[in-house]
């Protein structure tokens, strides 16, 4: 059984890059989305991501994540730090047939994508230096525990039987969360709905959002470990919802807004990988469809509620990844059957109403949890270093304020 | 000489410039300048909230001209430029004391 | 036989990955040659396509052009509806080793990119809203018949013996002639000829041409549909044509317009890769350099002669893909040898002059069929709900006037 | 033995694809490092390698590289002329498990990279016809034979005991170096440190980089030639240096220059990918952290006294490939281990300091082979065709002078 | 009729607009510049060396305006662009012989 | 006080902006426009066509000076900025009314 297959290590690695690619495309689907003179402090906030929790990753993350359990489901121990125990040869109790240290670093590329998605809460005014501390604490307290719950050997949620396909919970829902603590804590930007902060490079917007699509096969058919009929279901799934939203935002979007948006559009088939991302190896081709169509719509609606409700996302994590999250989650309790996946279990829709409850109990835990945490440690911050750069910065940019470069040298 | 600056339309750019070519103009200078005027810029809605676009892009052609030439370049703008919808643009007519063509250090209408 | 094989799956999937990846490559491509007050314009046609095609084929396209023969040859049957019968097992009348479900998206990719291939003859004038619409009676018509005549189990040119590897008929063919067609009934882009409308950022051009040479290898070597030998072949003959293509467009116009230009090259690189499709599994590597080198000049000529002959196909896509796909064709009935594929057969140079026949018959049929149904269509939308956007919309830009947005705010 | 494995070819394809997507990385990594004047010149440098490289390497490069020792392990036979006797099956001197077609164009691809990582030397003046017979005798001259000496049958490198899992002598030290002798030999930009010649696009630098860290998973991991143990541990080590070496650079640029720029965080971790590439397969994941932070920290220093030591590398190939592959080559002297590679060897650390000799010997005899024939090809090409654009073109830009084109058309 | 143009610091364009607007300007025209002044660019260290960038971004704000509106206009401009650090710009003032608006053919002060 | 524009060559301008500090000038704003003159623009192939692109870049230099500068900058200028081929570009001088320093409210010539 612990045999290394050599065609799922290759889907396995395969997919492992293309999720590390999903940062610097996320990098330039947030950067598109600012004004020029913060491009480039948008992008890099990404882009260094990658860089430092690679690093923590292997020095402790994974093992905070996924070493057997410390104790009571919440906290992995320190079997594997420094990537201690983590070798070639195939480990069962994570992935039976490929190398161990595929499943790590196929895991890492999640580990650094999320707290990249919070940056898009606070871009345009975070200092460099606060950030950068924030985003290990965030790692360190609210993603290594939350991946254990729901992934680690012994975590309490997955032992309950709550369905995480490729990270609902554990990616969307506990960043997008943070980010709604962020924008709270951070404060909006100076001048939000006085001026327009109109996204400076849509073209940039939809190179990094084909990227993500692209990337996103592999987050979440390679969440299957292995090249086979799963792998192939999650595959289309995961196209299918994305296509299937990318269509109903611009529709929507057209309906009430009177003109389709290639933002919208490509804001939509974000919505949609978001939504299918915890059912994606669980439900329907069909299913998926539906889970599409709905997601996207649903994050048209928080998009578009955000200024009246007050608060400053710049990027709209929240309307999308919270949001899409929450809903995939749910959507899997409803939609999940052991047709596609006999690991998985029935959802409502197939006749077992229990599930739904144990999604909602994900959900709900991952949030609070997330929230609350993400709070404390900002307001810690706020008090030890600061969040925020100085006004004159904020309106010069923080390219040349914080960088000192320019995006572009066009003259 | 003149000095006359005109702001238009920015699709109208080719169409005066041919005219003015054709009516004998020797250089002129051109820019690219946002507008704010009668002509209102637009509502821009954005992720759920609206926002005025104040101004608009339109173009500055700049040329110096002879005293003489002055009347015949202006009425060659008024009537290409225009298209009778709000926003069509000005033009501003000014004295210029001195003109130098840097290339041969001629000096005064020559230079134009 | 039907053994799931995960090397092969690995392949596959990560071909449909490649493939998906072409159509935003292909829309940046396509967007860096417009005005700048076209660029969303022209990347929406090609992203909404995305959507928009990936569930038509969910729904029905697959099973118009892979179910069972519905009689004749001449169009699938409605088993596949819904993609109902279409799960995790190979189904070996598809391919032996593979999910079906790894079959039927990697087809997908196909269909999303043959429609989207059109938008260039029409881009910087046409009406998103007919756009759309055209868009999905094109592929239910033209595309989704022809690709069953020519890959569909009992389709007629298949078993006539015709061969096309990738898609030389299917999608270069079939997208060429209609574009030729749109061209004719949308009419050219006012002031064409007269004004000067280059391309306003041939970098996203280059990007794109890049993007769609990456995808081209899953595009032509996963047509393989495993990840053996002919794979091996495929990958390098689709290589070494687009490199010789690349080289042969710049050497010529250096000779005949003084200078080499970038956008000839990357021009060149995807006329070699179009040239290659049919016969990529087909011919020798050093075969695959003629036809590049060969491709590579046919379609400069092709395009340097368009003003000549009047039709303002806005980004050469006859040039390139029409006449690419029509040579590439064409010397697979010369090039092909069952040296390289037993499955196929030989070509006039290696003593069966038959073959180019048939491919001749297969071309010709394709063309003819192409272009009379769109101009049918387009000729019946123009009626219904018009082709062009207004005078004032096609000056300001369609950016604005369609969608309500621009792509770069650098002030 | 020699059994087609379908999940290694599936690998070794993609790693192909990757390795190819890396030439238009490159591209960009360094059409946004230049002035908008000379963007696309740039970027057409190293597109056109790949057209021209790769028909070089199928018509006699790979047999002068890799093809059955033509006499004293210094260059390759013609036994792989015009790729004959390079087939669908595996050859076991070269990869026992994939097509040799495969390991062919995973070489190509390598073949093709390395002398586009020399043109960022003489960026913004190199004559377009000059830079063209440049390349090809170079790659004729010295890739060839070194890529012979270090990885074909029979090569006296290989045959020495010197460890180069991926190419840091044949790669970066080859290129590093040979863009030295360019730097020196064609001079200074006009104006150099008199006028700011600041990157034009850093957006376009960090996409380039993301694609060349993406693609290099491919280089390091795939050059494991096997879908196996060991490719995960290169891939691995692979990334984390990566991360690490732009961790180091940005914070040591943050102490001594006052504001961590992202150039620098792409920079960095470009550097890092350049040094774990010689040890990738042979060190532990521990150990390329330790390579990474010092690989950034030693080429941030090299590309800072670039000023100092008056030559103009315009975009620092030398303080990056050249500094960063040295380092990287000794460094597998120290730290590589049989315990992860035991087709490897021990270096100092592991108790045999006869590594690092040989590794020494690896990196001193590249160095002056390659940097003495380079200087031989620039000055004879000087004499014959004239290396350096017209004073004015230069000043112009080449984009304009040399390709008649403008990269960006935004007004 | 007098010509007002101002050089001032782009973050404060919106401002002025506002201010001038509600003076009563009727329209304006906007272009971007680079100024050079006592305000000194400032160096950047690029790849170990240091190199001065001169110029600083600024804005100009030109309109042509009636005499009488003139002392109006200038004290608003001084008004809202002034931050009391140095670089706040200048105001020009000159004299305009005509002004012509293109889609009426309006001339003189109820051009402006 | 007179206003000096100058219409030159893009690559020129480094050298003409160190000049004119030289000259002991205090301040001047720089502006990327298009020149149409003598100096033809050229024609370009594409896709089988040809276009002829009209406009030259050039960069437009405006100063303010006070009277007594006005020779010497006017002389810097033609020195500087000459290369002796066609599209050299101009200088044009006219009169200005009044300067304002925004930050110090200061008028005429101490506000140049
Ligand atoms: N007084 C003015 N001073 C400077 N520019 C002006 C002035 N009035 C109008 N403009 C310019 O002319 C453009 C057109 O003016 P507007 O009032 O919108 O329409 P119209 O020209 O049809 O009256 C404006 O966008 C602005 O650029
Ligand atoms: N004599 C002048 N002519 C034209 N523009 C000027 C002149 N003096 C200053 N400027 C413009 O005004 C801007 C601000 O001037 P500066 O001397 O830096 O500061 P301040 O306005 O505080 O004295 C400059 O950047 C330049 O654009
Ligand atoms: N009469 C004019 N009014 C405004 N700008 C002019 C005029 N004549 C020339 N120019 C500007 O000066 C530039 C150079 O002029 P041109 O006639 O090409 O060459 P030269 O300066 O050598 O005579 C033009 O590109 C244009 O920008």
């Amino acid at each position: 059984m612990d045999q290394l297959n050599m065609g799922d290590t290759a889907w396995v690695l395969v997919s492992t890059a293309l999720v590390m690619f999903m940062t610097p495309g996320l990098a330039l689907f947030y950067g598109g989305m600012v004004r020029k003179k913060n491009v480039l402090s948008t992008i890099m906030q990404s882009f260094i991501i990658l860089g430092v929790v690679s690093v923590q990753w292997a020095l402790f993350g994974y093992s905070l994540s996924f070493a057997p359990d410390a104790g009571g489901g919440l906290i992995g121990g320190l079997d594997f730090l420094g990537l201690a125990n983590v070798g070639m040869e195939p480990d069962p109790n994570y992935a039976a047939t490929i190398p161990h240290l595929a499943f790590m670093i196929f895991q890492m590329m999640f580990a650094v994508i999320t707290p990249a998605l919070i940056t898009g809460a606070f871009a345009e005014r975070f200092k460099f230096k606060t950030f950068l501390v924030f985003t290990l604490l965030w790692c360190t307290v609210v993603y290594d525990p939350i991946a254990h719950w729901v992934w680690g050997p012994g975590g309490w949620i997955r032992e309950m039987g709550a369905l995480d396909f490729a990270g609902g919970t554990v990616v969307h829902i506990s960043s997008g969360i943070a980010a709604l603590a962020a924008a709270l804590v951070v404060g909006k930007r100076r001048n939000y709905l006085k001026e327009p902060m109109f996204p400076h490079n849509i073209t940039m917007t939809v190179i990094g959002a084909s990227i993500l699509w692209f990337g996103w096969f592999g987050f979440n058919a390679g969440s299957a470990l292995a090249a086979n009929g799963l792998a192939a279901s999650a595959f289309v799934t995961t196209h299918l919802a994305a296509a299937a939203a990318a269509v109903s935002w611009t529709l929507v979007e057209w309906m009430y807004h009177k003109k389709p948006t290639v933002l919208g559009a490509a804001s939509g088939a974000v919505a949609g990988l978001v939504a299918i991302t915890p059912g994606a190896g669980f439900v329907t081709p069909m299913s998926s469809i539906i889970i599409g169509l709905i997601g996207g719509v649903l994050c048209f609606i928080a998009v578009n509620l955000k200024p009246k409700l007050g608060y400053d996302d710049s990027l709209d994590v929240v309307g999308v990844h919270f949001v899409g999250g929450t809903f995939g989650a749910l959507a899997t309790g409803l939609f999940a059957t052991t047709m596609v996946n006999s690991a998985g279990a029935d959802g409502l829709f197939y006749g077992n109403a229990a599930l739904l409850g144990k999604q909602a109990v994900a959900v709900g835990v991952t949030m609070v949890y997330s929230f609350v945490v993400s709070i404390v440690i900002l307001k810690v911050l706020d008090l030890v270093m600061g969040l925020r750069v100085e006004k004159d910065d904020e309106l010069r940019g923080l390219d040349q304020t914080q960088h000192g470069e320019s995006g572009y040298i066009f003259d | 000489m003149k000095k006359v600056e005109a702001i238009i339309k920015p699709f109208k750019l080719d169409e005066v410039k041919d005219a003015l070519n054709e009516a004998g103009i020797a250089g002129l200078t051109v820019s690219e300048v946002k507008g704010y005027g009668r002509q209102k810029g637009h509502v821009e809605l954005y992720r759920g909230a609206e926002y005025e676009v104040a101004f608009v892009p339109k173009v500055k052609i700049e040329m110096v001209v002879s005293d003489n030439m002055l009347a015949r370049v202006v009425s060659v703008i008024e009537e290409t430029a225009k298209t009778g919808k709000i926003g069509d643009g000005k033009i501003f007519v000014s004295t210029v004391d001195e003109v130098i063509r840097i290339r041969t250090g001629e000096r005064g209408e020559t230079a134009v």
